[in-house]
């Protein structure tokens, strides 16, 4: 990503193409656990990530490699834009030992420590202690990653977002709390999760380096993080960033949605982030329909595959089921 | 005689929620998606439309706060029914009811009561994996000052609420995840149950088969199957984890000589423990063999089913271990 | 308390002497509750007021019999302020049956409901949450009392801070969120306790009315105090008030001090808020060098009657010790 | 030969953080007034000016934000030592420690381990009242991934946080602030100990006195007044409290034939009835009589000496209690 000099990220067709790649991946991949999911080869809590794909896509441009990242139970999404495999991925939701958590986890828990993916956490806002002390480990050893923690707007009225705000500011350590307003958590809208429920007046009551933006709009989204991680790099210190966004589909596979109505759904559609991020490319002519359609077929593709892996997969031999309670060589 | 009919446990608790919110005003209900969403698992479907926003509240989401609050409500006069989603999520909770609902009677010298009661979805079952599929009922059942109730069957589903909102004391209540959608038939006017006393769920002679919550109907099904093998087992219900009546299931092991407890949390200090500690100090010498725990296996409980299967004792379980118990 | 037209309070000599013997009934019982301390007579941890007074006597003038007040480990002016018996908290931190919670509690735990007092709590920021249940309460019963609650700034570096705060303005309830800033946590110096030191800055990130005022000085503790209530009455709405004061002596009895330069103190120490309100009475020609003598001499025999009922009193038979675990006629 | 000093608990705790800190630069030390204050119970004294602010790190009051903190730097590859006050103040770390601490290296598959050492001051003692003189191992000892120490002798004060911090997995630590100022010869050069087993702290035939934490000098001080009388009892410490080592005092009741366990805890649900569970289980039949329980008296421990003293087991309850036992 080159940058203009208004800072606006300017994308090359080859990129765009990668982008508009991530976020297909990501939303057909979704589809398919929901499919998986009526089929019973998914089963417990499924949480969607459809609608939101441009918050992950467009966060995960800024970070490197050796930076770290930290998720939600809502985390396919950022597990694949961090370039997870998705036949690991739909593994672990088939509960195979290929999985990448061996089929521990399940859907809410993915973990691969070798890209740095820290979860897969399902206690809401339990994980912002853990990304303040990742990124405290990270200034002790004098390492210049960026911690990358995504979680909801309803996280955000627990406790644990207070105090890790505070810790991150008053430690000085690279941070970049990145909250996904899709504006309900679970059932719950916005209006009754927070008193103030522009958020991006939480950062400012920790001295915390705040900005918002349009979590339906890719390249907006880029442009936003990549100054946040650029500030974070620059100045070790933590940022907030409020992206807006929301999601199309359910809660998770339990939820009758009796909270929101048809019509606010169909509003946010038309936001839809990736004819949006099409459209652009198209106008821009840096793709073609076929193009487009070549993209598709390769998801198609890549997506088979994983469900081919997952289904290949093996269970874990009910014997082993106490392994891991702790380190092997340490006890039984 | 009263007739009988077919409920899930889901209506029961259901049910009762919405006799108490109609019997007194005091009582309303508060947690995280109990209003807008019908409950995270649809126990207060539809009651929010029939209360309102004063009786049925919406939280956000915030354990500490929300159950503080409850219990500062119930200190000043009202009669809140908190459910916090699940008991996974309760730690966040423990300081509000640990050090402050169980403790404040008797650290003012008997000047504030806390009569919150406080629900909480339990147990494993679903496939929600380590951080959703706990059983701590031994962490609360550990406390003095809160009274602990399993709701381990449908007339409890039923009535234990009730109850529980006359006590003076906070009270916990675990309801089990895995058992909303199963139907039992009950009184039809089944109503308030009491809540100090153990049950003798089944009779029998030759082993006594002491367990709460999700364990009683396996128990029950277990004792079913051996007793078509000529084995006669009693079926204890503790369902008062705190304060825990001992004297039923002492009776019974005077009667049996025996005794095994089930339950699906983790082996290690647990209510089996405690059960197996309170017969060795008061029927030791009633008992023809050491009484044995099947409990859960100790680790985060795991997605897989055949894994999640294997983490908790099953009914065949239960048979074989009762089997080899009785013909070693 | 009268009101000018500019909102000041305007106060008589006659409430002047009041709220002198008020504030120098505290100093003076915190003083004896050290002696008490190192004869052994009182135990355990005790945490002193002296220096705050200001806040309490302030406060409290805009309290109402109907509302409720919570309070710290640090409560003693608190309880005295709210009008406690001093024999019967000397009682308590004796230990003797006879003490406002039965000598169960101590000294961070005075409790009487009849005075609507709820603590005395030991658990920093436990109270909290409490406080807006208890204020929820009024609303639903149609009370038009307030709750006042007392923390300090260390608690609100705690979850359940942000937790309260924001529950509270959702909900709309009639609840004042009394910060007394005095600087340290224990031997934690503001600075390392929060990111933004600017407590204040912190009531706009719930949508809650905020005010700070000079904790050492009374009367602006009335005038501010007094205005949150009022708003508090006339909203049903939720209040922060930050007072800024200082603790003379050491966090608690076994405190070395180790955090703090003597210099520190001193200075503070001659914002003394006793002196200062005795010197604006003397000024204002509301009373008398003698009169202070006079109240000085009064506050003195009080405290050698608390002293004395507090001796007089008698240690709870052993055998009782389970009392009140359960509500006696519910268990045993 | 070693060399024995005088040592105070206090100030073998301290020693052995000094040791850490200087051996092993990814160990640090954080907590609320660890460093200016000099430790809640000064046992970090004058670490801060020997190891600076990295080293030493003051917290706010956030126990859930900066154990989680500690977590996630143990996580990404440090040693970090957290120190929870007092163990009546992890209540609102719990969840950190439980669904994230404990859970984190099953739940990955194996990936992750939490490295973190978590220090709590624990016990009653100091007339701090019902929210400041709990003694919670019971709930850690439940949850598997965790081990779970429990300091109860001047060795271990030394040589426990050594060896736990050589631990890939999370270690609770548990101290006993009534303990600090007592003074006991050590060997000069003690350092590191076993962390894995019980031990057996006094030889004895007639009966196994089973403990930890502040019950262990008390059980030491009741068996030499029991030999006194002709009673000569074994003393237990059962030092690691998760995974419990039970070879130990299973292996002293075949010799002694009778157990007491004596522990400051709550009665239900306890270390105690998890060891007579264990006892009943394995060792049922080298049983003379039945194991019995000295604990602590389940109420929010209150405030006055006398009330206080009269909440948990003193060494003359544990000699009467032996008394009975053996000359019924
Ligand atoms: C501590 C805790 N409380 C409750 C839950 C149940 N729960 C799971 S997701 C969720 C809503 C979270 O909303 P938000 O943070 O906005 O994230 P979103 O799901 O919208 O991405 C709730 C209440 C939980 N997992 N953890
Ligand atoms: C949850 C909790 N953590 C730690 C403590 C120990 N502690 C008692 S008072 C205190 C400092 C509180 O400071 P602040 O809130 O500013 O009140 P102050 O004592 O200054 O009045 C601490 C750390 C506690 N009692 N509760
Ligand atoms: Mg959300
Ligand atoms: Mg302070």
């Amino acid at each position: 990503m080159k940058k203009t000099a208004s800072n606006k990220p300017k994308i090359s067709a080859e990129e765009g193409k990668r982008l508009l790649h991530q976020m297909l991946l990501i939303r057909r991949f979704e589809e398919k656990s929901a499919e998986e999911y009526t089929k019973s080869k998914i089963r417990g809590f499924l949480h969607l990530y459809v609608g939101e794909e441009a918050v992950a896509v467009g966060v995960t441009q800024s970070l490197k490699e050796e930076d770290y990242i930290l998720s939600t139970y809502r985390e396919h999404g950022h597990a694949l834009a961090r370039g997870m495999d998705p036949g690991e991925i739909m593994a672990e939701m088939f509960g195979k030992l290929e999985g990448c958590s061996m089929g521990r986890g399940g859907s809410m828990h993915l973990f691969d420590s070798k890209i740095n993916f820290f979860g897969g956490n399902a206690i809401v806002c339990g994980h912002l202690p853990m990304a303040v002390g990742m990124a405290l480990a990270s200034k002790k050893q004098g390492k210049k990653n960026v911690t990358c923690c995504f979680f909801g707007e309803g996280a955000a009225a627990e406790g644990e977002f207070h105090e890790s705000m505070n810790l991150a500011a008053l430690w000085n350590v690279p941070v970049l709390f990145l909250c996904e307003n899709n504006l309900y958590a679970m059932g719950t809208a916005l209006k009754y999760t927070h008193s103030e429920q522009k958020l991006e007046k939480k950062g400012p009551a920790y001295g915390i380096e705040t900005g918002s933006v349009n979590g339906m709009d890719l390249m907006a989204v880029m442009e936003a993080s990549q100054k946040a991680v650029d500030y974070i790099r620059k100045t070790g210190k933590p940022y907030f960033l409020v992206c807006y966004t929301y999601r199309f589909r359910a809660h998770s596979m339990f939820d009758a949605e009796l909270y929101r109505e048809k019509a606010e759904v169909e509003k946010w559609k038309k936001e839809d982030p990736i004819p949006k991020f099409s459209e652009y490319l198209l106008k821009e002519k840096m793709i073609s329909a076929e193009e487009i359609q070549e993209i598709e077929g390769k998801v198609e593709r890549e997506i088979e595959k994983a469900i081919e892996f997952a289904e290949n997969g093996t269970w874990e031999d009910v014997k082993d089921l106490t392994r891991f309670v702790y380190t092997e060589s340490q006890r039984s | 005689m009263s007739k009988y009919i077919n409920l899930s446990y889901r209506d029961a608790l259901k049910s009762a929620i919405r006799e108490a919110l109609k019997n007194d005003e005091r009582v309303f209900l508060m947690g995280e998606d109990v209003g807008h969403y019908g409950g995270a698992f649809a126990v207060s479907k539809g009651l929010l439309q029939e209360f309102g926003p004063e009786r049925i509240m919406d939280v956000p989401l915030s354990e500490s706060g929300f159950t503080g609050s409850g219990i500062g409500a119930a200190l000043a006069g009202m009669k809140p029914i908190v459910e916090v989603m699940t008991v996974n999520f309760s730690l966040l909770a423990m300081d509000q009811i640990i050090n402050n609902a169980a403790t404040l009677l008797h650290m003012s010298g008997g000047q504030l009561n806390v009569p919150v009661v406080i629900r909480m979805g339990c147990g494993i079952g679903r496939q929600l994996a380590a951080q959703h599929s706990h059983s701590w009922e031994p962490f609360y059942a550990h406390v003095p000052g809160l009274i602990v109730l399993s709701v381990g069957t449908h007339e409890d589903a039923r009535g234990m609420l009730l109850s529980a909102l006359e006590s003076p004391d906070p009270v916990i209540l675990f309801e089990y995840t895995s058992m909303l959608n199963l139907e039992k038939e009950i009184p039809e006017d089944a109503g308030a149950v009491d809540i100090r006393q153990a049950k003798v769920l089944k009779q029998g002679k030759d082993l006594s088969l002491i367990t709460y919550g999700t364990g009683v109907y396996k128990c029950l099904e277990a004792a079913d199957i051996l007793a078509g093998e000529g084995m006669d087992v009693e079926v204890i219900d503790l369902r008062v984890l705190r304060p825990m009546d001992e004297e039923t299931f002492l009776t019974s092991i005077t009667k049996t000589h025996r005794a095994l407890v089930v339950e699906d949390a983790w082996r290690s200090v647990s209510i089996s423990s405690e059960v197996a500690a309170r017969i060795m100090e008061k029927a030791f010498y009633e008992l023809d063999a050491p009484v044995e725990r099947l409990c859960g296996v100790e680790v985060p409980i795991p997605y897989p089913k055949h894994l999640e299967d294997a983490s908790v004792p099953q009914v065949y379980d239960i048979v074989e271990k009762v089997t080899k118990m009785l013909r070693p």
